[in-house]
C-alpha cells in the first residue's frame, strides 16, 4: 500500500467517513445551510442550535468524499458544545493547518482538539484535495453568520 | 487479439508521454484520453518543424515564409474537410476548439434566425459546451433547452426524440457520442427527424471524431464541432464546419483582421467563407499540426484497428471492471466508444481519484462537465476511465486491481483501529 | 554600437529559422516581425516539452499529470500578470489573440454597458482590430467610433484628442502603438483624458508589449489585450487584462466547461474571474510557453538591450532609407518603435514586396489591416520593414540596396526596350 | 538581377507600366465600373464604349501594381475594336494561362494577341499575384454584363 496514501487516509480519517459522528439533521435548528463544492460533487448540509452564544447543537449530512465526510464528522465532535468564540478559533486553526507549510502547534486550544485537527495536515500535499477538507467550516462560519438557509460554493 | 497488443505496444513507441513514470514511481497508465489525447511525436514536431522552418503569418504577406505557411494553413484546411467529408473546404472554419465552435454558431443564430420562445432539442447526455452557450443566447432571446432521455442503458430512444420535437423546435443540437458515457446517438437517424421536422442539426463531435471516420455529408448535417487537442492534436485548435448556405447566412463572430474585405470608420463590409469567421490571426501552427495528427491516426493507426481494436479494449474493460466488488457501470448500451464512466458503492469518486493516482493511473473523477447528466443518472459524480488505441489491456487490469484495493481500504472496519 | 550588434548577433543563435536560407538561395532577412515574431528555442522547447512531459487537460482532474498541467498553466497566468503590472493574476483571461480579446470586451459592454448613440473616441491609426468589433456591436446597438488625427508626423495630438471627448463619449479604446507607423501614444496622458471624462479606457497593446515594458497600473487603464505571437511566443495565445472590477461586471463571453458553477437545463451559474472568461479547454501549452518567451525576453535579452538597440535600429534604418530615391517616410514622429512604413514614388508596393522577396527580404506590403489609417495618409498601401532585437544593420543595409536595385528596375526606359 | 524577377516582370511589362496604352477615361461611356483587390490595394477603373457587338473604344486608370497596369493596358489594346465573341475567347484564355500548368496554344486567336498574353504566364509561379493580373479582365467582364457602374472584387 502507497505510503502517501496511508498519510492522506489515516485511520481516524476512515474511521469518521465510515462512522461519521452527529450525522442526521437536528430538529428546530436556529441556523442551517448547505456547502458545495461543484468540482468534485461534495455536498454536505448543516443544521445546529446556538443558545447563549454556544453550539448547544448540531448535526450535518449529504454526500461527499471520505475527506470531507470526517472532516464534518470531526467538525462537529469538536464544535459542539463550544462557546462561539472557540469555534472561531478552530476555524482559524484548521484553516492555517491546512494552508501553511509548516504549522506544529495551534494555540490557546485543548491538546485533544489540536490532535484531531492535526490528522488533516498532510491533506496540504494534495492541494486538489484542500477544499474537501475545509468545505465543513467555511459552511459552519458561513451559516453562523447567518441564520438564513444559504448556499456556500468553495469554488 | 495478440496481433492487436503487439499492434498497439508498437504505436506506443510514438507516445512519448507514454513511456514516462508517474511521481510516485509507477509507471503512467494514462486513462484520460476523453479530457485530451496524448499527442503522437510526428504531431509535435510539426509544430516544432513549423516554428524553425516556416514561421510567418499568413494570407497578407507575399513574402515566401508568408506564402509558406499560408500554404501550409489552407493546406490544414483542405486536410480537414476531406476527412469529415466537407463538400468544400469553405465549409471548415478554424476555432480554438468544440466549445468556441459552439458559441459561434449560437450567436450567429441569435443574429439571424432564433425567434423568442424557440426550442432546441438536445439529448440529457450533453456536454456543457452544447448547453451554456444556449443559455448565454437565451439571456438576450428567450428560448429553452428540451433534452430528450436515453434509455436506461444509455441507448438512443428514437421515440422519446419524435415525441420532444414540436412546432416549437427550431434546431436539434446533439452530442454523437457521450464524453461520460461513450454512448452512440444515431446522427443520421436523428438528422433525418430534423429534416423532416424542418429544422436544422448541430451535432457536436468531439468524442465521436476520435473513435470512428465520420462524413458530414452522409450523416446529412448542418453544423459539425470537435475539438483538435481530443483528437491527438495539440491545444489551441478546433472545427466547425458550417454547411453551405450556413456560411453565408450567419454573420461574423468576431470582427478584427483578415474577415473583412473593406473598412472604413462606420462600416466593414465582409471577407467571403470562411474568412469571415477566422478574425485576426488565427492559431496557424496548432492547424497545420492538426492536419499531421489526422495524417497520423490515417497512415499509421488506421481506423480498422482503431475501431477493431477499441471495440476489444472495450469489451475487455467491461469484463474487468464487472469483477470489482459494488461497481455500477453506466451506459451498457451499445454502439459505444471506449469510455467507461462507473461508481463504487460507499466510495465517492473523488477518493477513488485519488487514490488510482497514487497508483499511477490518471482517470478523471467529477461530472464531466455534464452535470445535467449527472442528475439524471442520480450520482453526484463519476469515476470515468476513457481508453486511446494506445492502451494496453495490462492497463485495464492495473486499473481494476487497483479498484479492489481501493474497496479494500475504505472498507475501514472497526477492528482495524 | 558594436557591443549592440555582437549582442545580437549572439541572439540569433537562439532563433533556428534565422538561419535559413531563403528559397531563392539568399539569406533569409526577417524584417515582418510586427506581423509575427519568430520564436526562440526555449519557447518551441517549451511546446515540446509540454507534450512530451506533461500534457493534460486542466483544472478538474485530480490525477498528477493533470494537476501538473493546471500548475504550469496558472503559474503563465501569474508571470503575464507580474509581466504586465495587473494588480492580481485573477485579472488576466487567456484568448487566441489580441483580436479575441478586443471582441471579447466589446460583446461584453454590449450587453452591461452602452446605450444607443454612444461614442468610442479611437486613434486614426487603429488596427481593423479595435474597429470592426465595435462595427459588430454598432449592428444591434447603435454607436459610433470617433477618429482623432494625429499630427503631420505622425505624432499624438493631446489637442485634438481633448475635443474628440464628449459628453457621448463612453469609452477611449487607442493603440499603444501603431502597427503601421510604429509611433506611440501616450497612454497614460490618455487615460488620465478619460479618467478626466469619467470612461474607461482599452489598449491595444500588441505592439507596444513587443518593444518596451508596460505596467497596466502605472498605465491606470481598464482592458488592455496583446497576442502571443507578436511577443515571441506561439500562435493560439493572447492575453485580456480587466482591471477589477470590471471582470465581475462583464458577463461571460462564451459558454461552457470550466466557467460555470453549476449547470442545469434551463439556467447555470458561472465561476469566479478568471475562469468565467474561459469556456472550454483553452490554449494550454501555448499559454506555457507564453510564460517562456516573457521569461527568455526578460532574462536572456533585457528590455534595457531592447529598447536601447531598437532606438539604434530605427535611427540606422530612417537614415539608411532615406537614401533611396523617391522614398517618402511615414510616422517619423518620435517615440516610435522599431518599424518604418514608407512608399516609393511610381512603384506600386506590391511590386516592391515582390522584388524584395526575391532578394530573400521579408516585409509586409498592404494596408496592415488599417484601411482608415491609409485612407488618411492618402496611399493605398505602405511597405513595411518591422524590426526586432535580432535584425542587424547589414539587413537593414540590404533593405536599402534593394529597394535601389527595385528603383532602378521599374524605372523602365524606353532606350531598354 | 534575379531571372524569376526578369521572367515576371519581363520588359513588355514594365514598359507597359511605365507608359500604359488607353491611360484615362473615355467620354460617353456605354459601360463603366471599378475593380478592386483588397489585398494589396489594386484599384482599377475601367470606361467603355460597346457599338454593334464591338467595343469601340476602351480606357482605365487607377492605382495599381505593375502587373496590373500592364496587364489592363495591354488588354485594352487587345479587345479595342474586338468583337464581343472575340473578347469572350480572350478572357477565357487568359484565364486559363494563369490557372493550369501548362497552356502552349490559345486555340482560336490571332498570334499576335497570343504573344502578348503569353507574357503573362510567368504569372503562375506567384501565385499571390495571379489577382494583379486578373483584375482588368474580370472587371471588364463583370462591366459588359452590366452596363451600371459597379464595383467588381477579387477576393
Ligand atoms: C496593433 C495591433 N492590434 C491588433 C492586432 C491583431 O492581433 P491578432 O491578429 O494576433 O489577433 C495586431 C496584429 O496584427 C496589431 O498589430
Ligand atoms: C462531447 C464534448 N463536447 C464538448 C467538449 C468541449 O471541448 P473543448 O473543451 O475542447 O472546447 C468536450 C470536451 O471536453 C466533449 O467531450
Amino acid at each position: 500500500m502507497n505510503a502517501e496514501l496511508q498519510r492522506l487516509y489515516q485511520d481516524l480519517i476512515l474511521e469518521h467517513n465510515r462512522y461519521p459522528r452527529n450525522y442526521g439533521r437536528i430538529e428546530n435548528p436556529t441556523h442551517e445551510g448547505e456547502g458545495h463544492n461543484p468540482l468534485c460533487g461534495d455536498r454536505i448540509f448543516i443544521t445546529l442550535r446556538v443558545q447563549e452564544s454556544r453550539i448547544q447543537d448540531i448535526k450535518f449530512e449529504g454526500e461527499s468524499c471520505a475527506i470531507c465526510k470526517a472532516s464534518s464528522s470531526i467538525m462537529t465532535t469538536l464544535v459542539k458544545g463550544a462557546p462561539l468564540e472557540e469555534v472561531d478559533k478552530l476555524f482559524l486553526a484548521f484553516h492555517e493547518l491546512l494552508t501553511q507549510e509548516a504549522v506544529c502547534h495551534i494555540h490557546g486550544l485543548p491538546a485533544a482538539s489540536q490532535e484531531k485537527l492535526r490528522i488533516f495536515a498532510t491533506v496540504r500535499h494534495f492541494p486538489i484535495r484542500v477544499k474537501c477538507a475545509t468545505l465543513p467550516w467555511h459552511t459552519l462560519k458561513a451559516v453562523l453568520n447567518d441564520p438564513i438557509r444559504k448556499v456556500v460554493s468553495t469554488e | 487479439m495478440d496481433s492487436f497488443v503487439i499492434d498497439a505496444r508498437r504505436l506506443r513507441a510514438d507516445f512519448p508521454i507514454l513511456s514516462q513514470k508517474h511521481l510516485t514511481g509507477n509507471r503512467l497508465i494514462y486513462l484520460d484520453n476523453a479530457a485530451t489525447a496524448q499527442k503522437p511525436s510526428r504531431v509535435i514536431q510539426s509544430l516544432l518543424n513549423f516554428f524553425h522552418l516556416k514561421n510567418a503569418n499568413i494570407h497578407r504577406g507575399v513574402h515566401w515564409l508568408s506564402q509558406e505557411a499560408t500554404r501550409l494553413y489552407e493546406g490544414a484546411r483542405a486536410e480537414v474537410a476531406r476527412f469529415i467529408g466537407a463538400a468544400s473546404e469553405r465549409e471548415v472554419i478554424f476555432v480554438r476548439g468544440a466549445t468556441e465552435g459552439i458559441n459561434l454558431i449560437a450567436q450567429g443564430l441569435r443574429r439571424v434566425y432564433f425567434q423568442p420562445g424557440d426550442e432546441i432539442v438536445v439529448t440529457v447526455a450533453e456536454h456543457h459546451a452544447n448547453i451554456v452557450p444556449w443559455h448565454l443566447v437565451a439571456q438576450e432571446l428567450p428560448l429553452s433547452l428540451k433534452p430528450v432521455p436515453l434509455t436506461c442503458e444509455g441507448g438512443f430512444d428514437q421515440e422519446a426524440f419524435k415525441q420532444a420535437l414540436s412546432s416549437r423546435t427550431r434546431l436539434v443540437a446533439v452530442t454523437a457520442m457521450s464524453n461520460v458515457l461513450g454512448i452512440e446517438v444515431p446522427v443520421k437517424e436523428v438528422a433525418d427527424l430534423a429534416r423532416r421536422a424542418g429544422v436544422p442539426i448541430l451535432v457536436d463531435a468531439c468524442q465521436a471524431v476520435v473513435h470512428h471516420p465520420l462524413n458530414v455529408q452522409e450523416w446529412g448535417v448542418d453544423f459539425v464541432v470537435f475539438s483538435g487537442h481530443k483528437l491527438y492534436g495539440p491545444t489551441g485548435i478546433g472545427v466547425v464546419y458550417l454547411r453551405h448556405p450556413w456560411g453565408e447566412k450567419l454573420p461574423p463572430y468576431q470582427g478584427g483582421g483578415d474577415m473583412i474585405r473593406w473598412v472604413k470608420w462606420n462600416e466593414s463590409a465582409y471577407a467571403p467563407v470562411p474568412s469571415k469567421f477566422e478574425a485576426g490571426t488565427p492559431p496557424i501552427a496548432e492547424a497545420i499540426a492538426l492536419a499531421e495528427a489526422i495524417r497520423y491516426i490515417e497512415e499509421e493507426v488506421g481506423w480498422d484497428f482503431i475501431q477493431a481494436y477499441e471495440k476489444y479494449l472495450t469489451d475487455y474493460a467491461q469484463e474487468s471492471l464487472q469483477s470489482v466488488p459494488g461497481i455500477t457501470l453506466y451506459g451498457t448500451a451499445r454502439p459505444k466508444g471506449a469510455i467507461w464512466s462507473f461508481s463504487i458503492e460507499g466510495i465517492h469518486p473523488h477518493d477513488i481519484g485519488t487514490f488510482l493516482d497514487q497508483m499511477g493511473i490518471a482517470v478523471r473523477v467529477g461530472h464531466h462537465c455534464a452535470q445535467p447528466l449527472m442528475e439524471w443518472l442520480g450520482v453526484p459524480a463519476t469515476i470515468r476511465a476513457s481508453l486511446a488505441f494506445y492502451n494496453l489491456p495490462e492497463e485495464i487490469d492495473a486499473l481494476a486491481a487497483s479498484l479492489k484495493e481501493a474497496v479494500r481500504f475504505f472498507s475501514f472496519t472497526a477492528s482495524q483501529s
